[in-house]
């Protein structure tokens, strides 16, 4: 009876009874909306052996690697976007620093047919891709399927179905449904192929609120196990309409990750430094507070017959 | 108190209704049904209508399955791929509703035509949703008017596949839903056993005998059978004054 | 260069240049949204031979089978939607009235599925559907396809690519680019998945208003070849925010057509007996009126960063 | 006048748009390239950003290809489904860019590993929307800085198929798309005759031994080869003062 009831506990509530050792998790968001005040909840609470699913690893399975939260990535593109590699991804796949770490990998629409593969219950998803590449040599989910109309050979991927999605939006209300707008990447799919969804907020608003515009609910509360409210959730990531993306942390990313011990220290200052996101938010201060979005209002559309 | 069929009908699908269910809804009497079990017994049923409208909350009866009141309000509204792919597929969906011209013993039902299918007598609809319903949806409600013609022993066509050919016919074809679970006529209630659908309880006034001669074939009936419940005055008063005022459906 | 430049033209002109004789056409909407002014110009201008495409035929596929401008129907639910059969349909069917009408038949889904794999290009499209019933046997377009990695066997059905779709949205700009909300139906599959684009619009807006909101976009201009001005050109459906759904004609339509004759009058009254929708709505005069929207406004969201 | 190889690199790019093509954009140079065709010749070009952003208008450079930039004033935002389904694999990209750690003579890309992918001397970031680009896109186009370490004869891995082992190649493993057209560096640009990369032109100042230094094998040349024209001082203002005020990728 996922779709009923109020929701709404702590990040440290939901991360402790969802987040177990071992599962397999998505924290998914296109650059846009990537959910580190969970990501930093669970290095907190030592998870450990987790498979982190995502198509950018980014920032926030990089610090999660160095935490030593990982067993396996399932991915397509892990670099520091507009920044460089991800030292704490490659030390790990190249040095098996703190430990060694399993790969699975894909491109983009691999990964996004994976979800949507996931999202559907179907147990493979075809696509025209991976042609003349090495990547489908390298892994073995990565196969072909012949269509029983042309008879032509197409790739085939298999779904992939996480035990836990975390979902950062814009607002949502007790039950779950949830706004997004601005860049929406493979989150409902990932939502939909999730056994568990995590639905984090940067504001709770009234159901009426999101019944107002129902077009805009990407995720619906009958999906949903738990709603956080965590203004600021995404930093150094974005929110469409809240802050902008802290382009200069990306940039500083590289120096604090380059070795193990600036990161670790940055760990421990950051993030097991502070109890809470709202901690994390005060110390940042006024470089937080810079980042606070202009406004630029949609106009209304009418839903009335 | 006096009541029609159709409000029988109404009551004794909304009975079938757990709380936080999610349901598949079709226009008309399974409606109202389940609007009936939000305000009684069910506040947080979900519904979801083919048309993509997600927990509708329709100030005025919808008069068809699109309806603009459906989405007005409502908390989501989706692509009918994502109706079909994530919310059916996705085996989402605990309870779908389904009519049809003809049922047969084994909960198959026939939308598609009378007749042969290359030269039909009548040309009926057709599917619409229904064939993967009965496929996918977790259980399956049947509301249907019942006489000799309607109820054949085996359907001219299969549209939406119940037990199909009897005891683990689903199973055999690998459907993920279980099929259809109750029949429910303006005579009786049915239920299924080993796939065959099988008379539950008489509504008041029915008897075994008016049920068997409106239907193709000699259907069994449990030991222990039973009178369905008649509709509650609130019930009624629910249906007629704030559910369907004008009447359309009842 | 489908993408630039702008398309605006009349209905007359855009049905003239882009459905042909013995074309695959699409008008798709669900309920919502249903473009009966193509429908009606396509009468007018006396097309034959099309192939028609949509879930539901509903009225305005009924209208154009009366009208002798069909040859084939591919279709899911041939019914009047809360009123009863389709007696044009039927009468093709059953007795080759006005000639013989070819149908291919699916259920939603697989309508839906066939879309699906259009707009995307892909040769099959998988579904978990049409095991246990008769209509995989009735129509050889529905095949198996083997799963590569579970060895199950699932239903696939080919892709649906047809000439033209016409498409009837709320508000675009003059290149296309086109907000829908309320029921969105299969129309974002069935343009993608259509050669060409006719978008037919309540109003045309500043570009300006088009990109502030961007996620109300379902259909973009880049795939669009003509957009047309045509304030309810949905009646006798409707138009979330603009105007109700004509429930009474839906219910007058049983008794207009099921005899030839009466709908034949009617086709010469409301169809033949008009030079456009402008005439037909002033025709309508206070019956229109009466279904004008209500207001009932959706707050706006934030896209500034 | 005094410009860069990045300079250069972005004009050229830029001169092989055609108006109203639709290109995948990247970050970096390939966005610096389109953002300059839109203002010079091409004002409808059509820009996709893989992140789901359609006909955007950013009003600051974009550091990410996520940037908020990207979305505000856009003129459709759609999902990354929609992106690699519907616009990529649905045939829709004109152009897209690519850039790579190592380019080999038939234009195959390597964004994986250098060494062995099990055990690699360096992870790279991967393909990213690249190995669908390269397969998808009616055309590609390749800017890369050249060195005998990026252009070997043979790529370590193959993340994006170019013309695969030459001649043919592609058409026999059913590629829609018909791989890269040219291959813009810091020291020429090159086109693709039979499959094989071709110096096609020369920029300023360089020679072929200077090119044929920088690559991993003995490049062919065409027998009318060209000086690839400088940067205008129209390009390099609008380069410098408007595009990229902070001269972050020139």
């Amino acid at each position: 009876m996922t779709g009923t009831g109020d929701k709404v506990m702590s990040m440290a509530e939901a991360i402790g009874r969802f987040v177990t050792d071992g599962c397999t998790l998505v924290i998914e968001g296109f650059t846009h909306l990537i959910c580190f005040a969970a990501a930093h909840e669970i290095i907190r609470q030592g998870r450990r052996d987790l498979t982190l699913c995502r198509l950018t690893p980014d920032l926030v399975y990089d610090q999660m690697i160095a935490a030593g939260c990982a067993r396996k990535v399932v991915f397509s593109w892990a670099g520091n976007p507009g920044a460089g590699p991800l030292y704490a991804f490659r030390r790990a796949v190249e040095r098996g620093i703190p430990h060694p770490l399993e790969i699975e990998e894909y491109s983009h629409y691999g990964m996004v047919a994976r979800f949507a593969a996931g999202a559907a219950r179907l147990p493979f998803y075809p696509l025209r891709d991976y042609q003349g590449s090495d990547l489908a040599r390298v892994n073995p989910r990565i196969r072909d399927v012949t269509c029983p109309f042309t008879g032509e050979r197409l790739a085939a991927v298999p779904p992939l179905n996480p035990d836990v999605a975390i979902i950062h939006v814009q607002r949502a209300d007790r039950l779950g449904n949830a706004h997004v707008w601005g860049l929406l990447g493979v989150q409902k799919e990932a939502a939909f192929a999730s056994d568990k969804v995590i639905i984090v907020a940067e504001e709770i608003v009234d159901e009426a609120a999101i019944r107002a515009d129902p077009n805009r609910t990407l995720i619906p509360g009958l999906i949903v196990d738990a709603v956080v409210l965590e203004p600021f959730g995404c930093h150094p990531s974005y929110a469409q309409g809240y802050y902008d993306r802290d382009n200069g942390f990306y940039v500083q990313w590289r120096d604090i990750s380059t070795d193990t011990a600036s990161l670790d220290t940055w760990l421990q200052e950051w993030v097991h430094g502070v109890a809470s996101r709202a901690e994390y938010a005060e110390k940042l201060g006024d470089r937080l507070q810079a980042l606070r979005a202009r406004e630029h209002l949609s106009p209304p559309v009418n839903y009335g017959y | 108190m006096d009541y029609t069929a159709n409000e029988l009908m109404v009551c004794e699908a909304a009975r079938q209704l757990r709380d936080g269910e999610v349901v598949f809804v079709g226009i008309g009497l399974p409606n109202l049904a389940c609007n009936l079990a939000r305000r009684r017994h069910a506040p947080n049923l979900v519904l979801i209508y083919e048309s993509g409208a997600v927990g509708a909350v329709p100030e005025r009866l919808p008069i068809s399955i699109g309806d603009p009141a459906l989405v007005t309000g409502c908390s989501s509204v989706c692509s009918m791929y994502d109706v079909f792919a994530h919310y059916l597929q996705g085996g989402l969906i605990d309870v779908g509703f389904l009519g049809g011209a003809q049922i047969d013993r084994h909960g198959n039902i026939n939308t598609t035509v009378i007749g042969d299918y290359a030269s039909p007598s009548v040309r009926l609809p057709g599917s619409g949703g229904a064939c993967e319903i009965a496929i996918l949806a977790r259980k399956v409600v049947v509301i249907a008017p019942q006489s000799k013609r309607s109820f054949p022993a085996r359907v001219d066509f299969v549209t939406s596949p119940g037990h199909v050919e009897g005891p683990g016919g689903r199973a055999r074809l690998g459907m993920p839903g279980q099929g259809p679970v109750s029949v429910i006529t303006n005579l009786a209630c049915f239920g299924f056993r080993d796939g065959e659908m099988t008379l539950t309880s008489l509504h008041p006034g029915s008897s075994v005998e008016q049920v068997r001669a409106n239907m193709g074939w000699e259907v069994a009936v449990v030991t222990d059978l039973a009178e369905t419940a008649p509709p509650t005055p609130d019930e009624l008063r629910l249906i007629r004054d704030e559910l369907d005022p004008e009447h359309l459906y009842i």
